[in-house]
């Protein structure tokens, strides 16, 4: 152990017990696939709404098709999810809260673009009111439609289930503090004035 | 708190004494929309609904489409009622172009019409049952919202964006087995409807959530120039069906539920009634298309301009295939103003043309549109936990009110 | 009540203050003068017209002009609802400037807020006076007036999102 | 010496039945609740609700997934809170939470549950399930957010209204027993001498207020999300929202396992023998499923009612549940004095 003396009081250095215990729990017991795991089937989305695909996302947790049964739980507040649904089209204004909502979840965090909209601006592809999700926040999974069938959303996250075991998305996120595999999206537009001095 | 500077927010002071909270845009009891709430203590004092999150410029992007075109792009506003926003458009066009549709047409746009209005008003119900803490209305309403969907699914090929009606008639006939289909579906919500009575709407703490909440009277109703039920609810006898019928409306029979009390309740209520209404219409609609199979869903000259093998394909399987002349097709200058009954009230168009291949301007007033007023001037005085309530009850659709 | 008889009531309620009233397949227009629309609206809401179903407005940037119309029509007299009567007014493109008709009818406020945002008409009287649907940036460019182009495309070429 | 002490003190019986039985079983409390809770009213609702992590357990491994995935999250601190309120004060609510299970016996002799059969035990229980509430209003103050300054104003509110109706009729038993022991009093209900069948106003009055003042779903006016995100609990994440959810749920189960001794004769048409298995394992499992069905009503209701105004809840404390919690105390005075009990 790194123990140093300060004055006669032995202290532990912290940073590295806890980088052994990551160690330990990681890679000698494996933990990292209990907790992959655990996050494929715990994927709750923040209640954001941005267009009209919101009618197809509200239909996926509805009876019919219930999306409850993969373990995904709509959720209220930001703060104690891990997935955005963003559903169609963002504009302007909404960019703004999108991403404020994107920086609010705790890591490990994804999300899944769905509808025509947010893949390439769908039929408003020339409005002038519209911003591609993908230049404001990191997109692991797009759903193509408009507005795609409840199955497709349903198909999306368990499409994102097989991305978070295949790559161990979670866990590595405990190991190296950083999703590298997404570099950090900056807005392209300055929709919320956050680098303007 | 001056001096605090957070990323991407911006600090100002509020009068003393008053609390300041801002109901989303990422907020559950928002949708696509902002509401700044001023309270003082727990009572609202002031509200300001801040809008167009979800401003899609439909009205821009129409005047550089063509005619046909905004039809698609026009019903994303109300994705699930689209063929009640788009019935209007058509109508306009079809007054600039002085064509009308034949009757089988008209009656087909009027089912799917009515099949529109009672997954919006169960929408509706669910959004309004999950604002009041109430998740099984949610499940329940959003559960038989999809056998309507489904039936529009049969109609018309689409679960939600059916792009049905077109200038002079509609894009499909009604499959063979499809009056089996809606009857028994329309036997099934009666049912459902009783079961929602009393587990929402005379379930003893949703009445007293609503009863004497967001209450509109007659004259502030005018005042306001709110929309469909909610002025319904207020005692206004007003419905576009009504006053100016479009389509097949004067041939059929149908009420207009009006109540007079102008709350939360009476707005739930006057959604109720209305369902049982659009149920029957379904049922006179589905009747009359099976006394007259086999007429024609577009125009004769229409049908005349076709080619051997379109009119074999309509014939065959009652599907129009039109020319792609039809899709750069010139309507004469004028002006048109054409109103329809959506499932949350009356929507204007105002369309104007220059004779050229595009709108020279389209103008679409939404219901949602109009009813946002009511956050300002109804709100106010209320108490925080009424918000919600008055939101539902009004039954507020973001995409629709920015367009 | 049928187009025409309004048309016969309007010519005696507004008399010489109208400076054109037309009817055109159902639709009843009354163009006034920009000063003399308060007087008018007052009219007509004495008539019985009660809201505005739509404020409008319109860019002709050949004859310099901007036409804002109000929709208006009648919930509390059964016989009005039946018309929607169509208030123009006629402003000059470079300073369209107008008096604001909330006072009139407060079902205009939000629409007016609309047509300022979009066309820049700006309404003189008007209580909250800013824009209501988009972003200040996006405001200042009157997005709905005919200089503002919007690219259209039929096959996709780039991101064609930004907008000089 | 100091290890003698640590050891000594680690194998203190109450202390283990606290710390292990008590933190262990009531995160499986809590996990069950929340399944159960999901599972009911995904049946009302005509779905199918959570299933696919384990289709043999009914879905219930999603729930483990859950708090895993909790426990393993970011936990994220913003800069406006005040840290340490913020940090510790979910542990404290946890910790407050689950030590009346010392003071609940689940078998009448002292042999396996030494604290509980003091004299006044159910006094001791009920004070200490009053606690979390406080803390949570201090949690939601820290947070310095104004979703959670205004859920813990209503927290507040309703702890004001609600554990005064829930104390008053929680100890009417006590009033017609003549004693504070619950170990006696649930003795006194024995065979099918029930409180709830003798004195159903207060038990009705318990049951009430308890639903409120844990905030279950027809009630949770504090965390009503649709005017204040998740109220307290806003700026919360990862485990420490972990904590305070599942601590939510523990506070319902041991109010449910009181009102299952006091009102519903605790073990009462059995009694119990002596021996490990029959004096205390088959007795409290007895009162176990007892509470269970009171959570299990609690949890039906989510999917039945919606949520009360905070004033109509309030005003029907004051106007509804207390007169029946006096009324219900009356009426344990009279079942003393006739000597019914």
């Amino acid at each position: 152990m790194d123990v140093k003396a300060v004055d006669k009081v032995y202290v532990g250095n912290i940073n590295v017990a806890a980088r052994r215990a990551r160690e330990l729990l990681l890679g000698k017991l494996k933990l990292g696939d209990v907790i992959d795991w655990a996050t494929t089937f715990s994927l709750w989305p923040v209640h954001l709404l941005t267009s009209c695909c919101g009618a197809e996302f509200a239909a996926t947790w509805s009876p019919r098709f219930d999306a409850e049964q993969y373990g995904a739980l709509p959720w209220v507040a930001p703060r104690q999810t891990n997935f955005i649904i963003i559903e169609g089209t963002v504009t302007r204004k909404m960019a703004c809260a999108l991403r404020i909502t994107y920086e609010q979840m705790p890591h490990p965090k994804f999300v899944i673009a769905m509808g025509a909209c947010a893949l390439d601006g769908g039929l408003f592809y020339n409005s002038y009111n519209i911003v591609r999700p993908w230049e404001v926040v990191p997109v692991d999974v797009y759903i193509p439609g408009c507005p795609p069938p409840p199955e497709a959303v349903a198909r999306a996250i368990i499409d994102l289930r097989r991305k978070i075991r295949e790559k161990k998305l979670a866990s590595r996120w405990l190991i190296e503090g950083w999703r590298h595999d997404r570099d950090p999206v900056k807005p392209a537009d300055d929709v919320c004035k956050w680098w303007r001095p | 708190m001056e001096g605090q500077k957070l990323q991407g927010m911006v600090v100002r002071r509020v009068e003393k004494e008053l609390y300041e909270v801002f109901i989303g845009p990422q907020h559950p009891g928002s949708g696509h929309m902002r509401i700044i709430v001023r309270l003082d203590g727990d009572v609202i004092v002031e509200a300001d609904p801040d809008i167009g999150y979800v401003h899609r410029t439909m009205e821009k992007l129409s005047e550089v489409r063509e005619w046909l075109k905004p039809i698609p792009l026009l019903e994303r506003m109300t994705i699930i009622d689209a063929c009640n926003i788009t019935v209007p458009y058509v109508n306009a066009l079809e007054k600039l172009m002085d064509k009308s549709p034949p009757p089988r047409a008209s009656y087909l746009r009027v089912l799917l019409c009515e099949i529109n209005r009672v997954a919006s008003h169960l929408y509706g119900f669910g959004i309004f049952g999950v604002f009041l803490g109430h998740s099984t209305m949610y499940m329940w309403a959003f559960g038989d919202r999809e056998v309507f969907v489904e039936l529009a699914e049969i109609l018309t090929g689409a679960r939600l964006t059916h792009s049905y009606p077109i200038p002079g008639g509609v894009r499909r006939d009604m499959p063979q087995d499809f009056p089996e289909m809606a009857r028994r579906a329309v036997r099934y919500m009666r049912g459902r409807l009783e079961e929602y009575r009393r587990i929402f709407v005379d379930n003893p703490v949703i009445v007293k959530r609503l009863e004497g909440v967001g209450v509109i009277s007659r004259n502030k109703a005018a005042e306001l120039g709110i929309v469909g039920p909610n002025v319904r609810a207020s005692g206004i006898r007003y419905d576009v069906r009504l006053a100016e019928p479009y389509e097949v409306y004067d041939e059929l029979d149908f009420e207009i539920p009006v109540f007079e009390e102008g709350d939360a309740l009476a707005r739930t209520w006057v959604r109720v009634e209305e369902i049982k209404q659009s149920l029957s219409i379904i049922e006179q609609a589905v009747d009359w298309l099976e006394r007259h199979k086999g007429e024609p869903i577009i125009p004769k000259e229409d049908y005349d301009k076709l080619p051997k093998l379109h009119r074999e394909v309509y014939e065959k399987t009652g599907r129009v295939k039109l020319l792609p002349a039809h899709a750069t097709m010139k309507i004469p200058a004028g002006k048109a103003i054409a109103r329809g009954e959506m499932g949350r009230g009356e929507i204007i168009y105002y369309v104007e043309s220059d004779g050229g291949t595009t709108p020279y301007r389209v103008r679409v007033v939404t219901p949602s549109a109009r009813n946002a007023i009511v956050f300002k001037y109804i709100v106010p005085g209320h108490r925080l936990m009424d918000l919600p309530a008055i939101y539902g009850s009004i039954d507020y659709f973001p995409p629709e009110a920015d367009r | 009540m049928k187009p025409e008889e309004l048309l016969e009531l309007l010519k005696h309620a507004l008399g010489g203050l109208a400076k054109e009233v037309t009817v055109r397949k159902g639709y009843v227009e009354v163009l006034v003068d920009a000063d003399s629309v308060v007087p008018v609206a007052n009219k007509l809401k004495e008539l019985g017209f009660d809201h505005v179903k739509s404020v409008t407005a319109t860019d002709y940037p050949k004859e310099s002009k901007i036409r804002v119309t109000y929709h208006v029509s009648s919930y509390l007299r059964e016989d009005l609802a039946k018309p929607i009567l169509g208030l123009s007014v006629d402003l000059p493109r470079d300073n369209p400037v107008m008096e604001s008709l909330t006072g009139v009818w407060r079902s205009s406020e939000f629409q007016e807020r609309e047509v300022y945002e979009f066309f820049g008409v700006t309404f003189r009287g008007h209580p909250d006076l800013r824009p209501l649907l988009l972003i200040p940036e996006l405001a200042e460019r009157r997005v709905l007036r005919k200089d503002f182009v919007v690219k259209e495309e039929s096959i996709y070429e780039g991101v064609p999102h930004r907008y000089q | 010496m100091v290890l003698e002490t640590i050891l000594y003190l680690i194998a203190y019986p109450p202390l283990w039945q606290v710390l292990i039985l008590g933190f262990v079983g009531a995160l499986l409390v809590a996990m069950v609740a929340i399944w159960f809770e999901r599972k009911a009213a995904a049946r009302v609702q005509r779905r199918i609700g959570p299933y696919w992590a384990s289709p043999r357990l009914g879905g219930f491994m999603i729930i483990v997934a859950d708090m895993i995935r909790y426990v393993t999250q970011q936990v994220i601190i913003p800069t406006t809170v005040d840290k340490i309120a913020f940090l510790l004060t979910p542990v404290a609510v946890l910790v407050v939470t689950i030590l009346p299970l010392a003071f609940i016996p689940l078998s009448p002799h002292e042999l396996y549950w030494p604290v509980a059969s003091m004299e006044y035990s159910l006094l001791i229980a009920l004070a200490l399930t009053t606690l979390p509430p406080l803390l949570t209003v201090v949690l939601g103050w820290a947070s310095s957010n104004k979703f959670s300054v205004i859920g813990s104003l209503r927290e507040s509110y309703v702890i004001t209204a609600y554990e005064l109706v829930a104390v008053l009729a929680i100890l009417a038993p006590a009033a017609s027993t003549l004693s504070f022991n619950i170990v006696y009093i649930v003795e006194a209900q024995q065979p099918v001498k029930w409180l709830a069948i003798l004195n159903p106003l207060a038990f009705l009055a318990a049951f009430l207020a308890v639903l409120m003042s844990t905030s279950a779903f027809p009630f949770e006016i504090p965390e009503s999300e649709h005017e204040v995100v998740a109220g307290p609990y806003t700026e919360y994440s990862g485990i420490l929202y972990a904590l305070n959810m599942g601590g939510g749920y523990i506070r319902r189960f041991i109010y449910a396992i009181i009102i299952a001794l006091v009102f519903l004769g605790g073990w009462a048409p059995y009694t119990p023998g002596l021996d490990p298995f029959t004096g205390f394992i088959i007795p409290s499992l007895i009162v176990l499923v007892k509470a269970s069905i009171v959570v299990l009503v609690m949890s039906f209701l989510r999917a039945v009612y919606g949520r009360y105004r905070l004033d109509q809840a309030l005003d029907a404390a004051w106007r509804l549940a207390l007169p029946l919690a006096l009324l219900g105390l009356g009426w344990s005075i009279i079942l003393a004095y006739m000597n019914l009990i």
